[in-house]
């Protein structure tokens, strides 16, 4: 009888058998990454305006409010109409190039299509109002805007980063007042925001309910 | 009946020789080539099946309100049933040390594993969306959801990936020994390098023999329990259901029985035109057929019993919907497959009483035959017969199988032939060792 | 030895189904070679079992469906894009609904309604609770209203000779139409419907000033013309009638289906209701004589089943025993003295309180001898009354003959044709396709392209009633304002705005309306936001009834033979809405037929020519013959064969092509509603029927409770299971701060099916198409069950609405493998639609089977009118997916989010289902069962209280309410 | 031709063939009687009382298999407890987040699945498999170990181990054939 194999045969048996395992698992994990997000985290998304928050926040301190005038009150925040960039950028920068879309938009009367940087699947039924009157602040899910020269997006908005909030709203939740500031910090975020949850009456048994965001 | 295990003419050397000839020397027969090429016209049926029903939907079978499990669901469970028989024989009677097992364990092995490969495809392909059936298993995903793990589906799924796997390996270890010997039998490079491969360097060396059996004799002795509590999770996939006729305490055991008996049933359905065309009456004699024929036996009036015990059950309940369902199955729109079941069942297999018909091999295959035909319809009926006529009249309906329930059923028969023909050429249909084994017991037990 | 007749081997058979005990499967009576039929039910021959391959027109209902559609799943999604406005218009933040009052007149009713629009689209029609036709509840064709605005297959620009035109070009053609008739009005012909709106009358009465000599006629398939003919003949003017149901105890109703096709049903049935409640001592009494099956008769505590003919005669004998003067029945009705004496004793003992209505179907002198009757009970003033129509009547019947006999003298020159489909929708002996030919300028106004546009050298494209200006009356005389929710998808226009091109009338559309109304903007503003125009209600009237008209009462003939009725479609009413799907799919009362219509015997006929549900039914009558589906009715008069008028249509559009048969083929002008001498033999051929229920015995199960008010009188638990819920062994989870449950009132249910196309059109429920529907895979959350009870030609009727019971030990949570049927802490069992994997387990473990499975792609994610319909706050369901009633989760959370923005609680009533928001009788209540204030904890601490199948546990939060009849003691036995 | 007498760099020992069970048992017995240690045999099918005759071993596969099944069921029985009681609970059919009864079915199956594959993987590394190459695969008419040979392999890395004395001593046990295993 003669040696079928070569002695180092083996052992490249035993690593082509080790490589198929890790190309099945990085497959699945890469799958994984294409299938859930639009764009990454920290993607800057490309606008046909780069609108600066960074500038209108930061410098301007242009109160969020002002231009997403329906966060209180509906589900949508509201995306300005032209009229709104018009109520400062007819007299300012009117000739600065990038702004000639928005001028175009306002004279011509056809809208602006902005990219959208938030975007949850349909069955998903987020609402802003509800949020607010909550106090959970613009920060905790959109970051800091005021530092953003373009707009992007901080969180990964899976179902499992909702879920954290969710389940314990005491790590994230801060008087009403503060809502809309940036960089706010409780002094004991922990022992404030169960306080939070007494005083806005947030029913926490049914927070993880499906119905709550799935109808 | 004392015809030997072994015909004695059958030496270490030439046993060895005869079954490794059948897959390394013996030419591919007309005949299987015949068989091979229906089985993979059936099989490409299913594949258009497959295609379609991806494509459109599960419409495409006959399904509706009430009844939205049919077809696939009894192909499954008929299936995973058939599965069963091989892994009862290689484990249950080698614990209980019966020598005849040796000469069926292989194929019938062999059977099992295609027969639950086959049966996996349903539950799938059942799905509404069967592209998410990966949310049955628990893995930490982006939603921080898990499966609900009180469903019996989720009980069964586990269980058909534990008895898959481990059916399968069961069968690779066992293999193990006999691939070296068609390793070290094999004339051509080829043939030396595929089994060399897959005998991964087998000698057998004494120790290793000692931990091989030290194993074998564990995995026997878990694949009993493991058989026994899939077959009780397919049951309870309906009697965790509070449907009539579903929601029932006996259905494990009377599960346990219907596979058993379906499962025998295929082993005959293979085994005599395997022992004709490939000339093995030396190793699978008349007395296995014997026993085999006295397990259906046995297995097949349990499942009678469990027919008589659950009429009985419904009418001694005294539950309104039990006794209607019951009276449903007897003379309801489904009756006609209620007596078949009992024609094919019950009526067909008191003729293995008699030793003359025990010895017909004819007369074997076709009871077998029958069994099976009606342990299929045993399961449509079980599945079908609850739904259409539930609790409240008003959404009372009736099941119409469409072209493509039936493709799917022939098409899975076809895929199991495929891959069986498959094993009859690539694969030792006999455990060589196993016999060699049984020959020197034979003669220690003759000295 | 001689064979019993058919007829005595039914008796022989019915006579041991009769009394208390539940009637099984017609077909078991009527005993059919069961088992053969059976095995063809188990596994018909794979001829039937199409591969699905070729599903034209499936294929055309839902769309293309997209391959592989789930698999989506694993690309990336696609970059959305965010639009804003650039001059936001001043409105209510866009993600909130808007209601914008308006009418709608849809199958011979006028209701107000509310429009709920989404950033001004409209997406569902609610009652409007201001208005007295209404009161908060819409019919099914009203509900139905918003997808025909959104139907894809509306005509959508003007065509002349077949090509694309403009409605520049045809303003030029109407500029010289006036022109031309200007001086002389003759050969100007005008065919419209019926007349209920004023400002369309008062544009008529401009048009034959403008005209003169121009001829207006008004034809309805479906005309009133009988009532204001023998209101004619009482009072000598065509006056209309309004009938104060609510304030009647004893009801006797001649073929009147005042609570189905009647018009003002949505009051009459709110007033009948009101007058049967089981707590309060007062407790109406209804008898109904009818040849076929209506839901009145459904409700009737006394249904006598009697060929139409004779129904006259019933009049009269009764007239007779109260001793009207003059008053006396030439022929036998054929009904029992016993019967008789009773009902009359019962109408006198409540003089002024009870109240005699004839239905559209019979005869004018019927009407007449109704009104006599009221009058003699004294109920005129009471529970009836009279007022002059303001617009005047124009008769269907003789505005159908002056016009084909003008067409047939070739003496019209140009005929308009508003909103109409004549060529379709009239009787076959008015030939009106082949007289129409003849006229040399054919305009038509519509919706749709239908068979009438096709023939027409003109067809303009109608606006819908939600994107136009105009105002309609009522029933009982109130006028409402019409305003538009949306301009028009199309380059459409109304028929006021057509009449304005002739008329040269400058004025906007608003002006006009309003003009019509002398209102000020004020005045104006103030109706249109109520949805009602004040005081715009005639006087009533109590004129005296001249009893002329008893000399000349024409006697039946006495005919053997079977009578022939005609029924508006319970659904599709004459045809019009053909191309609807959610009413084309809204299973029919007491059939649950979908789809189709059919030809309506007795079981007698039945059984005589050995027919069963299905069979092709060749019918002639004098000449005229089709051939139609049976449908064996219980309950239907043993001569009497009914059909449905609204089917065969052949240019409907893409949903409603080819559907049933057409019955005008059988109609004449002269007999629109019966007629006497129909031959009728057995075809081999059958029809394929799509019904939503094939079983409608209970099968000694008792799903519905009902119990005679006597009975419930002396012990009022009758209806009562258990007193509480059996124990269990699993700990009482704790609930939420709110617990919704809901309660239906089977007494209050008359099974009209508001519910279900409210549901609907509410949850974004797709329409499946005849051939899934016949497979038994409907989706609809709530579903009306039927059950008869008793002996099949006079079988009591149940109604029952089943939603998901939302049980607190739900068996479908259990049995989910994926949780995506789980509970919320308010009680609701959820369905996670993203979630849901598709194994349908949860379904087969439904005791209730309410749940809906996606077994194709059933929702259209193509047509862009259908996507813009779309109820945006519910997620539309994809193939593969599990649902069901969820309560309206999406009106749950926004109550919730408002109420916990506010800091308060939601109050009762804040949150209403859609189902129990259309509800005409209010039969089903929703609310915070925790708490004993609420509507639904009253509900459900009612003796009458019981919860389905309560043996098997399960906790249902949604419970009925026991079903109570009021039969006259005399007559205990004889329902 | 060589002779076997004379010793060589990569000697390996000596393969000597029996023609049946009882021979081999018998040599066996005979040459640890003289202390020979490194003793392989080589059967075509188990024979009882051979492994312990060539001497102790350890055999871990029952412990191994013991504990995959524990590790199985209770990685189960915890992760089920853990996910509907810790880490997301949701009312299911009114039924308690700790629904034991439920959990029991899916650890009896993952007890058995781990069991087995503990077992199976252990045996592979027990037993130093897979090995494809090995030096009795040189030796003419080794493939009869698995038909009809039994073998006996006298290893060169035993102690007492000389190339003559070891040819003898087995010579002396008449096998049918003795063969150099290495070159």
């Amino acid at each position: 009888m003669t040696q079928i194999f070569h002695p180092r045969f083996g052992l490249v048996v035993k690593l082509t058998l080790l490589a198929l395992l890790a190309l099945a698992s990085a497959a699945v994990l890469a799958w994984r990454g294409l299938t859930n997000e639009a764009h990454r985290v920290g993607e800057a998304v490309e606008q046909p305006v780069p609108f600066s928050h960074k500038h209108h926040v930061g410098d301007d301190g242009i109160d969020c409010r002002y231009c997403h005038d329906t966060v209180e009150t509906s589900s949508f925040a509201g995306i300005p109409p032209i009229s709104t960039c018009m109520t400062c950028h007819s007299q300012l920068y009117t000739d600065q190039a990038v702004l000639q879309p928005v001028v175009e938009s306002w004279q011509r009367g056809v809208a602006l299509h902005w990219n959208r940087v938030h975007q949850l699947p349909d069955f998903v039924y987020f609402n802003h109002s509800i949020h607010v009157a909550k106090g959970v602040g613009c920060e905790s899910c959109h970051g800091r805007v005021d530092r953003m020269p373009l707009t992007l997006r901080t969180q990964s908005l899976s179902m499992e980063w909702c879920l954290d909030c969710h389940r314990a709203p005491q790590k994230y939740l801060r008087p009403r007042t503060q809502v809309f500031t940036m960089g706010w910090k409780a002094k004991d975020q922990e022992k404030l925001g169960l306080a939070l949850v007494e005083r806005y009456h947030i029913d926490t048994r049914r927070l993880t309910d499906c119905s709550v965001c799935h109808r | 009946m004392n015809t030997p295990l072994l015909a004695p003419r059958e030496t270490f050397a030439t046993l060895t020789d005869r079954v490794s000839d059948i897959t390394l020397e013996r030419p591919t027969g007309r005949l299987w080539l015949l068989a091979f090429a229906l089985s993979f016209v059936l099989t490409a049926w299913l594949g258009a099946g497959i295609v379609w029903l991806l494509a459109k939907g599960v419409g495409i079978w006959g399904l509706d309100m009430p009844v939205a499990w049919a077809f696939a669901i009894a192909d499954y469970v008929w299936w995973i049933a058939i599965g069963m028989a091989g892994t009862f024989i290689s484990g249950g009677l080698y614990l209980a040390r019966q020598g005849w097992r040796n000469a069926l364990n292989r194929y019938a092995e062999a059977m099992t594993v295609f027969a639950v490969s086959v049966s996996g495809i349903f539950p799938i392909l059942h799905l509404g969306r069967p592209w998410f059936f990966y949310w049955l298993a628990p893995y930490p995903d982006r939603m921080g959801l898990w499966p609900q793990w009180r469903s019996s589906l989720f009980w069964d799924f586990s269980a058909i990936v534990a008895y898959l796997i481990v059916s399968v390996l069961y069968f690779y270890v066992g293999l193990i020994p006999d691939l070296a010997t068609l390793r070290d039998r094999a004339r051509t490079r080829g043939k030396q390098v595929f089994y060399g491969l897959l005998a991964i360097g087998w000698r057998g060396e004494a120790r290793h023999w000692q931990r091989f059996e030290t194993l074998n004799l564990l995995l026997a002795a878990m694949a009993v329990p493991l058989v026994f509590s899939v077959h009780s999770m397919v049951a309870l996939d309906f009697s965790e259901g509070l449907l009539p006729g579903w929601h029932s305490t006996i259905f494990p055991p009377f599960f346990v029985a219907g596979a058993l008996f379906s499962g025998f049933g295929m082993v005959l359905v293979l085994g005599i035109p395997l022992r004709h065309f490939f000339g093995l009456g030396d190793f699978i004699t008349e007395r296995h057929l014997d026993n085999l024929a006295k397990l259906m036996l046995a297995a097949g009036l349990f499942v009678d019993y469990s027919y008589a015990s659950e009429m009985f059950n419904a009418f001694y309940s005294g539950d309104r919907y039990e006794i209607a369902h019951a009276m449903q199955q007897l003379t309801g729109a489904y009756a006609w497959v209620y007596w078949t079941i009992i024609g094919c069942n019950a009526v067909s297999i008191q003729a293995l009483w008699f030793p003359r018909v025990r010895r017909s091999h004819a007369a074997l295959f076709a009871i077998a035959l029958l069994v099976l035909i009606g342990m299929w319809f045993e399961r449509f009926l079980l599945i079908v017969s609850s739904l259409y006529h539930d609790f409240l009249p008003s959404s009372w309906g009736m099941f119409y199988p469409t072209f493509w329930d039936i493709a799917f059923l022939a098409g899975s028969i076809g895929l199991f032939f495929l891959l069986f023909l498959l094993f009859v050429r690539l694969l030792p249909l006999l455990p060589m060792f196993e016999l060699r084994k049984l020959r020197a017991r034979l003669e220690r037990e003759g000295a | 030895m001689t064979r019993p007749t058919a007829r005595d081997a039914l008796r022989t058979r019915l006579g041991d189904s009769r009394g208390p005990r539940y009637w099984r499967a017609l077909e078991e009576i009527i005993e059919q070679p069961a088992w053969r039929s059976r095995l063809h039910e188990a596994f018909p021959q794979l001829a039937r079992l199409e591969p699905a391959l070729d599903r034209r027109d499936f294929l055309k209902l839902i769309g293309a469906s997209l391959a592989l559609a789930g698999l989506g799943a694993c690309s990336r999604p696609p970059q959305e894009q965010i639009v804003p406005w650039v001059r936001r218009p001043d409105q209510l933040p866009p993600a909130l609904p808007r209601f914008y009052a308006s009418t709608l007149a849809c199958a011979g009713d006028v209701a107000g309604v509310l429009v709920e629009t989404h950033q001004g689209r409209p997406t569902k029609i609610e009652g409007n609770p201001a208005h007295p036709m209404s009161l908060g509840a819409t019919t099914p064709a009203m509900q139905a209203a918003v997808l025909e605005l959104w139907d894809p297959d509306r005509s959508q620009g003007p065509v002349h000779d077949g090509v694309a035109a403009s409605w520049d070009a045809f303003r030029a053609e109407a500029g010289r139409l006036a022109a031309r008739f200007a001086r002389d009005g003759h050969g100007l012909h005008v065919l419209g419907g019926r007349l209920d709106s004023p400002t369309l009358a008062a544009q008529r009465d401009a048009w034959l000033a403008r005209f003169p000599g121009a001829q207006w006629h008004a034809y309805e398939a479906i005309d009133d013309d009988n009532a204001l003919a023998g209101a004619r003949l009482a009072f000598g003017t065509p006056l209309r009638t309004r009938h104060r149901v609510d304030r009647a105890r004893v009801i006797l109703a001649l073929e009147a289906d005042f609570l189905g096709s009647q018009p003002g049903s949505l009051r009459h049935a709110r007033d009948f209701i009101a007058g049967r409640d089981p707590a309060s001592e007062e407790f109406n009494r209804l008898y109904v004589v009818e040849a076929s099956p209506t839901l009145t008769g459904a409700r009737a505590d006394h249904r006598w089943a009697l060929d139409s003919a004779h129904i006259g005669m019933v009049a009269l004998e009764l007239g007779d025993l109260l001793g009207l003067p003059g008053v006396h029945a030439p022929q036998a009705s054929g009904m029992s003295a016993r019967r008789l004496r009773a009902l009359a004793r019962d109408l006198a003992d409540q003089r002024g309180t009870s109240l005699v209505l004839a239905g559209r179907t019979q005869p004018p002198w019927v009407h007449a001898l109704a009104h006599l009757l009221n009058e003699a009970l004294g109920n005129v003033g009471h529970t009836v009354d009279y007022y002059e129509p303001a617009e005047p009547w124009v008769s269907s019947a003789d505005g159908l003959r002056e016009l084909t006999r003008a067409m047939a003298a070739g003496t019209v020159d140009t005929l308009l044709l508003l909103d109409g489909n004549p060529l379709y929708a009239t009787p076959v002996d008015a030939q009106f396709a082949r007289l129409l030919a003849r006229v040399p300028h054919r305009i038509h106004l519509g919706l749709y392209r239908d068979e009438t546009a096709l023939a027409c050298q003109w067809h303009l494209p109608r606006s819908h009633a939600l994107e136009g200006w105009s105002d309609l009356r009522a029933a009982d005389g109130t006028a409402s304002p019409v305003q538009p929710v949306i301009a028009p998808l199309y380059d459409s226009r109304s028929t006021h705005e057509l009449l304005a091109m002739f008329l040269g009338d400058t004025q906007s559309p608003r002006e006009r309306v309003q003009a019509t109304w002398h209102a000020d903007d004020d005045a104006w503003r103030a109706s249109l936001q109520s949805g009602v125009i004040p005081h715009s209600a005639p006087p009533a009237q109590h004129p005296r009834v001249d009893d002329a008209f008893l000399g000349h009462i024409p006697t039946p003939a006495d005919q053997p033979g079977l009578e022939l009725l005609f029924a508006p479609d319970p659904t599709v009413w004459d045809g019009r809405y053909a191309n609807n799907g959610w009413l084309q799919e809204l299973p029919k009362p007491l059939t649950a037929l979908t789809w189709s219509n059919v030809a309506l015997v007795s079981p007698e006929l039945a059984l005589a020519h050995d027919l069963k549900n299905g069979d092709a039914l060749e019918m002639r009558i004098d000449g005229r013959h089709t051939q139609a589906p049976v449908w064996v009715m219980p309950g239907q008069a043993a001569r009497s064969v009914t059909v449905w008028l609204g089917y065969g249509r052949r240019h409907a559009g893409r949903v409603g092509g080819q559907l049933g048969f057409d019955a005008y083929a059988l109609r004449t002008a002269a007999a629109p509603w019966r007629v006497d001498g129909l031959r009728v033999n057995r075809t081999d051929a059958h029809y394929a029927l799509a019904t939503t229920q094939r079983h409608h015995a209970m099968e000694g199960r008792a799903p519905v409770r009902a119990t005679t008010l006597d009975a419930f009188r002396t012990d009022p638990a009758i209806a009562q299971g258990h007193a509480q819920d059996p124990p269990s062994l699993y700990p009482d989870r704790l609930h939420g701060d709110y617990a919704w449950g809901m309660s239906v009132d089977l007494n209050a249910c008359i099974g009209c099916g508001a519910c279900t196309i409210a549901c609907q059109a509410e949850n974004n429920i797709p329409v499946v198409g005849a051939a899934e529907v016949e497979r038994g895979r409907e989706m609809h959350w709530i579903r009306v069950d039927r059950y008869y009870e008793g002996d099949v030609r006079a079988p009591r009727i149940h109604h029952q609405p089943v939603p998901c019971m939302h049980c607190e030990h739900a068996p479908c949570e259990v049995v989910c493998p994926v949780g995506a049927t789980v509970h919320d802490a308010e009680g609701l069992n959820v369905q996670v639609y993203n979630r849901c994997v598709g194994t349908r387990f949860c379904s087969n473990n439904c005791p209730y089977k309410v749940r809906r499975f996606n077994f194709l792609q059933y929702s259209d994610l193509h047509t862009e009118t259908l996507k813009a319909q779309r109820n945006p706050d519910v997620t539309v369901r994809n193939r593969g997916v599990m649902e069901k009633c969820t309560y309206c989760i999406q009106r749950i959370e926004t109550a919730h989010i408002a109420a916990d923005k506010a800091g308060r609680r939601i109050a009762d009533g804040e949150v209403l289902t859609a189902c129990q928001a259309v509800c005409p009788t209010q039969a089903i209540v929703f609310g915070d069962q925790q708490d004993p204030a609420t509507a639904v904890s009253r509900q459900k601490a009612s003796p009458r209280h019981y919860t389905l199948l309560e043996e098997l546990n399960t906790r249902p939060r949604t419970t009925y309410l026991a079903s109570i009849r009021n039969p006259h003691p005399a007559l205990e036995d004889d329902a | 031709m060589n002779t076997p007498y004379e010793s060589r760099p990569h000697e390996r020992g000596w393969l000597a063939r029996f023609d049946d069970a009882g021979a081999l048992l018998l040599a066996v017995r005979e040459l640890r009687g003289r202390g020979y240690t490194q003793l392989e045999a080589y059967t075509p099918y188990p024979v009882e009382g051979l492994a312990q005759a060539l001497g102790p071993m350890r055999n871990r596969i029952p412990l191994l298999v013991l504990l995959g099944g524990l590790a199985g069921g209770f990685g189960t029985l915890l992760l089920q407890w853990y996910a509907s009681v810790i880490d997301y609970p949701i009312n299911v059919g009114g039924r308690p987040d700790a629904s034991w009864p439920a959990f029991i079915p899916a650890a009896l199956e993952m007890t058995i699945l781990f069991a087995a594959l503990f077992g199976i993987v252990g045996m592979f590394f027990a037993n130093g498999l897979p090995r494809l190459n090995h030096p009795l695969f040189d030796v003419p008419g080794f493939e009869a170990a698995s038909r009809d040979g039994f073998f006996l392999w006298l290893r060169a890395d035993d102690p007492c181990f000389d190339a003559a004395l070891a040819h003898d001593d087995l010579a002396r046990l008449a096998p049918l054939a003795i063969d150099r295993v290495g070159s």
